[in-house]
């Protein structure tokens, strides 16, 4: 088990930093500068030369890379060119609106998914099940961009019972947190309830023709007890690696929600550094959001052992 | 998030505003001004009686304005950031500028306390109000000023701005005298603006100590709290406040809520008090609804408003072809223009000046003239072919409606037209360097003509590929002559001629082809007093409602 | 049929020669082996059982073979050529002479083809005859294991029942003219009643296309009834080889004692079972010193766990493994007292 | 391990049957039958017997004769929909066939228990086998978690697992078929129930484990004074461990006998037939098999008259028009049902008709027969499951085999 | 003691192990472990008419793909022309859908629109299955340095922040119907890549490659005779699941403004120009056309995909 930890963490390093240079390259041969954006309509050639230097902007590409990569592994991630915001600070505060907002989603999309799945999957394709089938599909015709005016309309202007925008910090006030969250988790939440539904169906209609199944129920015990305890966690595997990688593609991936409900996670500050060529902060919030997918697949990873003894010991 | 790049770029002293397209406010003043029309900003009336943004009743103590508003703040360093409106809106709470404008456009002193030039207008005189402390305690000396005149002057981003200024000296602890290249006697206007607004001495150290965000220090009515980029910007009642009695407000929160129609939601659920917007839909979905009191830029700005514009350049084909300038012109359905986009509030442009303005005139600028205009083009097209140009705009949904509306006016008169949007960042390249067609553009709102030279000078065109700040290349030595003219003479009927002039030979020569005037608006509820209604120090009117921008210091919030 | 264990063959008929042959997977950190130095040979027209429990190594063995498993060590020489050291074309061309037939029938057709390609598909590979003269030997092909090629030509594997894709799959086989052809454990996942219908056509064909075949099962019975001679295979190592009477009749290792006890018997009066073999195949990534049987032989002494007992000749054509043959002499050396 | 019984929630008392007489198991004229969208496949279609305490019967017949149907049937333990089952099953003093589910339950695992073909699947192969064991103790023996536990230990001791202390903390995957077959008779035994059934409870396995396996499970019979049906496709298997042997075919008995009755005095043809398909080690090698030609018939459209004639070598007209009742000639224990059945192993019908016979081993299978083979195809797992639970169409019947 | 074919397998399992990376392995083996126990499993599902609502999403993606197909002979309003004097119409009989703020005839911008989003839908996917369905297909089957290789460049592009290779492409290269489905497309590669790997592993050992390999059959040949059949229909089944999934990618593209280039429709942006101030509001049905369409269009492909997954028997797990 050591071994095998210490085997998938070497990987990780090297994963890293492939990323790493992704992530430097790809802003730094985008055209475009930041000292335009920095300067404005300041911009002179020497002006721009000047700042060029300054930033350090002028020096060849290997040796900017080296530099970045020396800063960040003593944890310095940089600073916006624009803002002067450091990349660790707008990580600091981003992260845990995104990892509210991801944690809320996922826990409204299992809370939706799990029981409908372990209602309809007993009874397979009868109307409820078809009903529900159904309505999650439409569910993922429904991106975040058109659910999220209309939530905002109904449940924000219309019955006021939640804010429109905004962000306040769990610390701070948690039930006032919930209640900003709640919107803008539910406007991404509908994808995952569709997916994670349909797997989880699907997985326990097949589960629940294995004969273990069958030897459950001949032991006497209850449907409920076979559902939870039998069924579920072997019918989980789908349902987990689908978490992942849709999980993996929330971090930062929920820059549209958090545009329209005005929170200042990393994936708006992310989309918005790209924009201002703000390279520091492309870099350094690209590094991170590719290595927290990493671990994600790592923990996700663990789960599988965990959900399946066979997956470590087999 | 491309919306997100509403960021606009408003700048320093003497510069006006660029910006792709979307908004840009010239914040610059200049110094002016007589005869400016307008009054201050407009108001419209509102159903819960009263006029808007005027409090009724005697003020309150107390409480906290929310403000929801269009997009971050770059920082809270003037000699580092660039400030748009939102970072006036946040400046006006934290810091208070040298100058201010009153609501009839004279400039005058705010946190000076008076200003006075020698009789060349080379050297300036201002002296400092006494018994004004910074929030940190320390006391505001003409030393502080002279720091952040260095750190300004030594800026990349704010320097050119203070190229006029040859020296600053202090002949004593109150006095600073600015000794300028050239006469100017508009150069308190400049004071305004960003580099007019003193920070304290402690957070200028900080700065150059290498410390990224340095506490602001401020004189201003409220003290910076906390600030997080996207989310918040909090600055809480200074006690100390130089302004006996102000602010009312314990608090003021600033939340950058960049989509429009998430902004006025919010308003609606009570989530802020009051937002700003610079879409000209918000005086749509306002007007006249009972609960908001709406002030909006519809009746007119001190001196140039920010219009919203094609910009055209005069090097490439086929738009080095003043005809085909003049054929672009003519097929520019304003009438139509004004309908879908100024919501039917616009004006009418025939240049840079509005009506009422001492500098407008008839200029001559073509009128809608589609028969004309395919003439043109026909002509044009027997030597050279079809004229196929490019439209380029910055990625916006209210600017991609512009363009497809252009873009069919001028296919109908036998234009080949394609559209580009791009971002913000890719924009401003083309432009300096001169690589576009056609392109959107948002600039020119300045109280003072002379602050737009840079843009129209014979001095600034660099060849198509280098940077040059005459975006159009347009090499007109009339327009060079006459905004010089307008700049060194103290005699109104001078200035008021040449500026004529350059707007007659803007009309002439077609560098831009004017859309409509930029409409700023501020929605609040009911319960928001007197956010429009301004006094300066010495009693006066304030010019309180300039482009979005407003003074918080004598907001009350009602019982 | 021919018995063959008491022939001098000639090297003709030396189809297959397998020698010192050793399996080895990779499993984490550690590397097991399947199977640890096997030799033995295949005559022309002879059948060779292989049995033993699973884990055993027999189906290993049989993979190696067709080369779908690379050997670890040792030469598989068929007909002259040592298959281990072959690439590319050769190999591909030789392994049509050695074809193999799956214990699971379902598994081994292609479920996504139709019957009638998949039996065509030996011929397309090598481009042999016009597309009719394929037609034509699928057809007959398809007859010969009892398949109507009319009605079930276009139809796709999952149509079937197991037995008749094992037909099918003995079909596909056959259309390469192998000589040798390895069967593992062809029956063991079908009906008894399906299991005569098999190995009755394994018999029939064998005859009718003059096959060579190794024959891998794990029950005894099946295998004699088919084989000339039996290899009996205890954790990768072949404990006993023999003539397939001789072996029913006089078992000498312990282990083809215990497997034949084993074998269920259709009749109630049958004797009384020996206590069948009790315990399990100990793991084969830490096999027993000695005789790998010594764990679970009721006849276990020292020096089996002291001493490898070599496959040695008790009988003409009769080999064992044991340091205390049930049956022959007792291995050289021996000064301990014979079993019991 | 005798474990005391305890009656917590328990609403069913049961008789102690193998005392005062009677069957302990009554089936009468079951019938189950599966919609599907082919029609009705009939699996079962009228089986009754019956089976005393103690005792063990053996259930033979090919795949998609409906044995493990019919095992499931007995149980009640059939998928909730799109089954059809009619007749009556007494267990024990109570009629299984009127039960509502929870009280079924309270049957399952504690009187009535199953083992399965495929251990590996049969065990949910993500729970500890200790808790899978601890499960039924719990919930049937009102124990504790503790007293659960080292009974649990116990159990695995008794069928025969070392170490049983460590062994209850593996996974299935951990151990090999026959130590999870062995474990799953633990389970099945935990309750020590009155009747288990056994449905091909060593296909999957090695000669070798399937003797050890079912000289425990004779055992542990012997012990506890269990019945047992044992359901297999391999004759071999029950004949010296089954006092009684039903055979079926098609979804019907066809002969029924005490064990040595039925290898002494074979009356139906098809039972001989399954008799000498078995390879005996006493035939030498190359000893041709005899092999029953075609396949099991279509059970939704079952052939008129007697249902194995099809592939009867003795068929007569009449065995292809009328259907042979399940009748007795001489022993009263002995049924068969057959119009010309055997004595002393020879034929009484006049004289094979032409087309049938097992002269033709290698009879290749004609058109008519992959049709019907499509057909058992299509009815699928009746045999090895019901629709539903168990295996697909693609595997036939096959499938219990292919473990 | 796992018996011979368990050792084999584990074998196999262990070559992949050898190369994995965190993330991948895991669900790969699983996702082929639970594919071959998946098979004799759905069997009443398979059995299962396809029933009127599969055929109903057919006959909706038929009409919107013909409608698409022959959007320039079909009666209709140029999609793009401005009609000043009907700004904001509701549905008439003149403009049956309405039109927009700008006197659009929103029929006929939704169905050129159509057209956009299925090419978007369609070519994309056409584009990642042949990269990376390829690439999984052989390097499933392959295993070793490559597979490991490969594998781990997909997953370092799945880590990656999409938007901002999105958003450089397009800054790079500009906007236009063809680069937006490639740079799509591009996008689609190592998802459909893992899915393909995942079935082709499942079938690289099964005893009929075997059987093939014992034939002579070169890698190739048994790549595409064997391995292709039993993978096209994961591939085509996953494949229009992320056709649907790429619509909507569309649509959050032309709401940053990063999808075709102005004026042609597409719904994505049609949907985008709905959600702007003002017009929410002032005339809903800009949003409401192409939302609904985009609905049972996403409605309809999933609903067919799903049902051809339930015939061919792939377990979702695999998606």
């Amino acid at each position: 088990m050591g071994k095998y930890f210490l085997r998938r963490s070497i990987q990780l390093v090297v994963v890293a930093f492939i990323i790493s240079i992704l992530a430097f390259l790809l802003v730094h041969l985008l055209p475009g500068d930041p000292s335009v954006t920095i300067l404005g309509p300041n911009d002179t050639a020497q002006n721009r030369a000047i700042l060029l230097k300054q930033l350090g902007l002028n020096k060849p590409l290997w040796q900017q890379y080296t530099t970045w990569l020396t800063a960040v592994f003593h944890g310095n991630l940089g600073q916006s060119y624009l803002n002067h915001e450091s990349v660790v600070h707008i990580l600091a505060t981003g992260f845990p609106i995104d990892l509210e907002l991801i944690v809320i989603s996922q826990i409204i999309a299992f809370a939706v998914a799990i029981p409908l799945a372990l209602f309809t999957s007993r009874r397979p394709n009868r109307p409820v099940d078809n009903v529900a089938t159904t309505g999650t599909f439409g569910l993922l015709a429904l991106p975040p961009f058109v659910i999220a005016p209309i939530l905002v309309a109904v449940f924000a202007v219309g019955l006021n019972w939640f804010p429109a925008t905004g962000f306040v910090p769990l610390t701070q006030d948690p039930w006032a947190n919930l209640q900003h969250m709640i919107l803008p988790s539910v406007a991404i939440t509908f994808g995952s309830i569709a997916v994670y539904y349909r797997l989880l169906r699907s997985d326990l209609i097949s589960t629940l023709q294995q004969d273990f199944i069958t030897m459950a129920r001949s032991k006497g015990l209850s449907n409920r007890r076979i559902m939870w305890r039998h069924a579920f966690r072997p019918s989980t595997f789908s349902l987990l690696a689908a978490a992942g990688v849709n999980i993996g593609g929330l971090i930062a991936g929920t820059f549209i929600v958090e545009y329209l409900f005005a929170l200042s996670g990393i994936g708006f500050s992310l989309v918005q550094a790209v924009n201002q060529r703000d390279y520091l902060v492309v870099q350094g919030i690209s590094l991170v959001v590719a290595l927290a997918y990493v671990i994600l697949q790592f923990i996700v990873d663990f789960l599988f052992t965990v959900v399946d003894p066979r997956v470590s010991r087999g | 998030m491309t919306r997100a790049n509403e960021i606009t770029r408003r700048t320093f002293l003497s510069r006006g505003a660029v910006a792709g397209g979307a908004v840009v406010l010239g914040g610059a003043a200049g110094g002016l001004l007589t005869g400016c029309s307008s009054s201050t900003s407009t108001t419209s009336t509102t159903s819960s009686g009263g006029k808007p943004g005027v409090g009724s009743g005697p003020p309150v103590r107390g409480g906290t304005l929310t403000v929801g508003t269009i997009a971050e703040i770059d920082g809270f360093y003037p000699p580092n950031n660039h400030w748009d409106t939102n970072g006036f809106l946040y400046a006006n709470a934290i810091y208070d500028p040298l100058m201010a404008i009153a609501a009839d456009g004279t400039i005058v002193p705010y946190l000076a306390q008076s200003m006075t030039p020698n009789s060349t207008y080379d050297a300036w005189t201002l002296t400092l109000r006494p018994n004004v402390k910074f929030n940190d305690g320390s006391a505001l000396t003409s030393a502080v000023v002279k720091a952040n005149f260095d750190a300004l002057k030594s800026s990349l981003l704010a320097g050119p701005a203070l190229a006029q200024i040859t020296g600053v000296t202090v002949p004593d602890g109150m006095t600073i005298v600015y000794q300028l290249e050239a006469p100017n006697p508009y150069f308190p206007a400049g004071l305004t603006t960003q580099v007019g607004y003193v920070v304290g001495e402690a957070m200028i150290k900080q700065v150059q100590s290498g410390t990224a965000n340095a506490t602001p220090v401020g004189t201003g009515p409220f003290v910076y709290s906390s600030w997080q980029p996207n989310d918040h910007f909090t600055a809480t009642r200074n006690p100390n406040y130089w302004r006996s009695g102000l602010p009312y407000l314990d608090q003021i929160t600033f939340k950058p809520i960049p989509d429009t129609t998430q902004r006025e939601a919010t308003l609606r659920t009570g989530g802020v008090d009051m937002i700003i917007s610079s879409d000209a839909n918000t005086i749509v979905n306002f007007q006249g609804q009972s609960g908001y009191q709406l002030v909006d830029s519809r009746t007119g700005v001190l001196g140039e408003p920010t219009v919203a514009c094609l910009m055209l350049n005069m090097v490439t084909p086929p738009t080095n072809d003043l005809t085909i300038r003049q054929a672009l012109a003519k097929s520019l359905n304003v009438t139509v223009l004004q309908k879908l986009f100024g919501a039917g509030f616009a004006k009418p442009l025939d240049g840079i000046f509005l009506p009422g303005s001492p500098y407008y005139g008839n200029t001559g600028y073509p009128g809608y003239d589609p028969s004309a205009a395919r003439q043109l083009v026909a002509a044009y097209k027997a030597k050279h072919g079809t004229p196929s140009l490019e439209l380029l705009t910055v990625t916006d949904p209210y600017l991609a409606k512009v363009v497809q509306v252009v873009q069919q006016m001028w296919n109908q008169v036998g234009f080949n037209v394609s559209v580009n949007e791009i971002q913000q960042a890719n924009l401003i390249t083309d432009f300096v360097t001169g690589e576009f067609q056609a392109a959107t553009l948002a600039q020119f709102g300045a109280i003072n003509p002379d602050l737009n030279y840079v843009w129209w000078s014979t001095t600034t065109i660099s060849p198509i590929g280098s940077i040059g700040l005459n975006f159009t290349r347009m090499d007109d030595p009339v327009i060079e002559q006459a905004m010089l003219t307008g700049r060194h003479t103290t005699d109104q009927a001078t200035r008021v001629k040449a500026y004529q002039t350059v707007n007659d030979q803007l009309a002439q020569q077609l560098p831009y082809l004017w859309l409509n005037q930029y409409l700023f608006s501020e929605v609040a509820q009911d319960r928001v007093q007197n956010f429009d209604n301004a006094t300066l120090p010495s009693g006066k009117p304030q010019y309180s409602f300039q482009e979005g921008i407003f003074w918080p210091a004598q907001i009350w919030l009602a019982g | 049929m021919t018995t063959v264990s008491d022939t001098v063959p000639g090297t003709d008929d030396l189809v297959l020669d397998v020698r010192d042959l050793v399996v080895e997977f990779k499993t984490g950190r550690q590397r097991v082996q399947a199977v640890s130095g096997v030799t033995f040979q295949v005559r022309r027209g002879e059948t060779l059982g292989l049995v033993g429990e699973s884990g055993c190594g027999k189906s290993t063995t049989g993979r190696t073979l067709v080369q779908v498993q690379p050997a670890t060590a040792g030469t598989i020489v068929y007909r002259g050529e040592d298959l281990t050291a072959l690439t590319g074309r050769r190999l591909r061309q030789l392994r049509t002479k050695i074809q193999m037939i799956f214990q699971d029938p379902i598994s081994s057709l292609n479920p996504r083809r139709r019957v009638r390609d998949i039996v065509a598909e030996p011929l397309v590979i090598w481009g042999r005859g016009t597309k009719a003269e394929r037609d034509q030997k699928v057809r007959e092909m398809l007859e010969a294991v009892g398949i109507d090629p009319d009605s079930s030509g276009d139809r796709r594997p999952q149509e079937f029942s197991g037995g008749q894709c094992q037909r099918i799959s003995i079909a596909r086989a056959l259309m390469a003219d192998p000589e040798l052809l390895i069967c593992d454990e062809p029956v063991s996942a079908l009906d008894v009643s399906v299991q005569a219908q098999i190995l009755n056509l394994l018999a029939d064909l064998k005859e009718r296309f003059s096959l060579t075949m190794v024959f891998i099962a794990h029950d005894l019975a099946v295998v004699k009834t088919v084989s000339d001679r039996v290899a009996v295979m205890y954790l990768g190592k072949l404990v006993e080889v023999a003539g397939s009477d001789e072996l029913y009749r006089q078992a000498a290792h312990p282990y083809t004692e215990a497997l034949l006890a084993s074998i269920p018997e259709p009749d109630p009066d049958a004797q009384e079972l020996q206590p069948a073999l009790s315990g399990e195949l100990p793991s084969p990534l830490d096999p027993p010193s000695g005789c790998r049987f010594r764990t679970r032989c009721p006849y276990a002494q020292e020096r089996c766990a002291a001493e490898e007992p070599p496959l040695r000749e008790i009988a003409p054509g009769h080999q064992v493994a044991c340091h205390f043959p049930l049956h022959g002499t007792p291995a050289p050396a021996d000064q301990a007292p014979a079993p019991t | 391990m005798s474990a005391v019984r305890r009656t917590r929630g328990r609403t069913l008392e049961f008789k102690d049957v193998h005392d005062g007489g009677g069957p302990l198991l009554a089936v009468e004229d079951l019938h189950t039958a599966f919609r599907t969208t082919r029609g009705t496949v009939r699996a079962v279609d009228g089986v009754s017997f019956e089976l005393q305490a103690g005792t063990t019967l053996g259930i033979v017949g090919e795949s998609g004769s409906g044995k493990t149907v019919l095992s499931r049937s007995i149980m009640g333990l059939l998928p909730p929909h799109d089954v059809l089952r009619s007749g009556t099953v007494h267990f024990a003093g109570h009629e299984l066939t009127a039960m509502k589910p929870s009280e079924l339950r309270q049957v399952w695992g504690a009187e009535l228990s199953m083992i399965f073909q495929d251990p590996m699947t049969a065990l949910n192969p993500v729970k500890r086998i200790g808790k899978q064991i601890t499960e039924s103790l719990l919930l049937h023996l009102d124990m504790d978690k503790k007293e659960a536990a080292s009974t649990a230990v116990e159990l695995l001791r008794s069928v025969g697992i070392p170490s049983p202390e460590e062994r209850v903390r593996w996974y299935p995957f951990q151990l090999s078929g026959g130590m999870r077959q062995r474990v799953m008779i633990a389970i099945a035994l935990a309750c020590a129930p009155r009747l288990v059934l056994a449905d091909e409870p060593t296909t999957g396995l090695d000669v070798t484990v399937q003797a050890q396996i079912l000289d425990l499970l004779g055992d542990l019979q012997r012990e506890r004074h269990m019945a047992v049906i044992l359901v297999t496709h391999d004759l071999g298997v029950v004949a010296s461990r089954a006092d009684e042997i039903i055979v079926m075919y098609a979804g019907r008995i066809v002969e029924r006998a005490p064990a040595d009755t039925l290898f002494h005095d074979t009356h139906m043809p098809y039972t001989k037939a399954l008799m000498e398909s078995i390879p005996r080690l006493a035939d030498p090698a190359g000893t041709r098999l005899t092999a029953i030609p075609g396949r099991p018939p279509d059970l939704i459209h079952p052939p008129k008259g007697c249902r194995f004639a099809p592939r009867c070598p003795y068929a007569q007209t009449k065995c292809l028009e009328a259907e042979p009742p399940l009748r007795t000639a001489g022993s009263p224990d002995h049924l068969f049902a057959c119009w010309f059945p055997l004595v002393n192993g020879v034929s009484t019908a006049p004289a094979p008709v032409a087309g049938n016979g097992a002269a033709a081993t290698t009879l290749p299978d004609g058109p008519g027969d992959t049709a019907t083979a499509t057909a058992q195809a299509a009815s699928g797992g009746t045999d090895a499951a019901a629709p539903g639970s168990g295996d697909g169409p693609t595997a036939g019947g096959e499938t219990e085999a292919e473990a | 003691m796992p018996d011979d074919r368990e050792l084999a397998s584990t074998h196999a399992a262990d070559q992949l192990l050898g190369d994995r990376f965190p993330g991948m392995a895991a669900t790969d083996e699983l996702v082929v472990s639970r594919q071959s126990e998946a098979l004799d499993s759905d069997d009443i599902l398979l059995r299962r008419p396809l029933g009127i609502l599969f055929w109903l999403a057919l006959a909706w993606v038929a009409v919107v793909a013909l409608a698409a197909i022959f959007a320039n002979v079909l009666p209709l309003h140029n999609p793009n022309f401005q009609n000043y004097n009907a700004i904001n119409q509701g549905p008439s009989f003149h403009y049956l859908l309405g039109t927009d703020d700008l006197g659009r005839d929103l029929l006929s911008r939704l169905v050129f629109g159509a057209r956009v989003s299925l090419i978007v839908g369609f070519v994309s996917v056409a584009i990642g299955m042949a990269v990376g369905g390829t690439g999984g297909l052989v390097s499933g089957y392959l295993g070793g340095a490559v597979d490991g290789s490969l594998n781990a460049l997909s997953f370092v592009i799945l880590a990656y922040p999409a938007i901002v290779a999105v958003i450089a492409i397009v800054a790079f290269w500009g906007q236009s119907l063809w680069k937006i489905t490639i740079i799509i497309g591009v996008g689609t590669i190592p998802l459909l890549f893992r899915v393909v790997r995942a079935s082709s592993l499942s079938f690289a050992n099964r005893d009929f490659v075997i059987a093939a390999k014992t034939m002579g059959a070169t890698t190739p040949r048994i790549l595409f005779r064997e391995i292709l059949p039993n993978v096209v229909p994961v591939a085509l089944t996953f494949g229009l699941i992320t056709v649907a999934g790429v619509i909507v990618i569309e649509g959050s593209l032309a709401f940053l403004g990063l999808s075709v280039k102005l004026p042609t429709p597409s719904w994505g942006n049609l949907i985008s120009e709905g959600t702007s101030n003002g017009n929410i509001s002032i005339n809903p049905l800009i949003l409401l056309w192409p939302s609904l369409c985009m609905f049972l269009l996403l409605l309809s492909i999933n609903l067919i995909g799903d049902r051809l997954r339930q015939r061919f028997d792939i377990r979702e797990g695999l998606l």
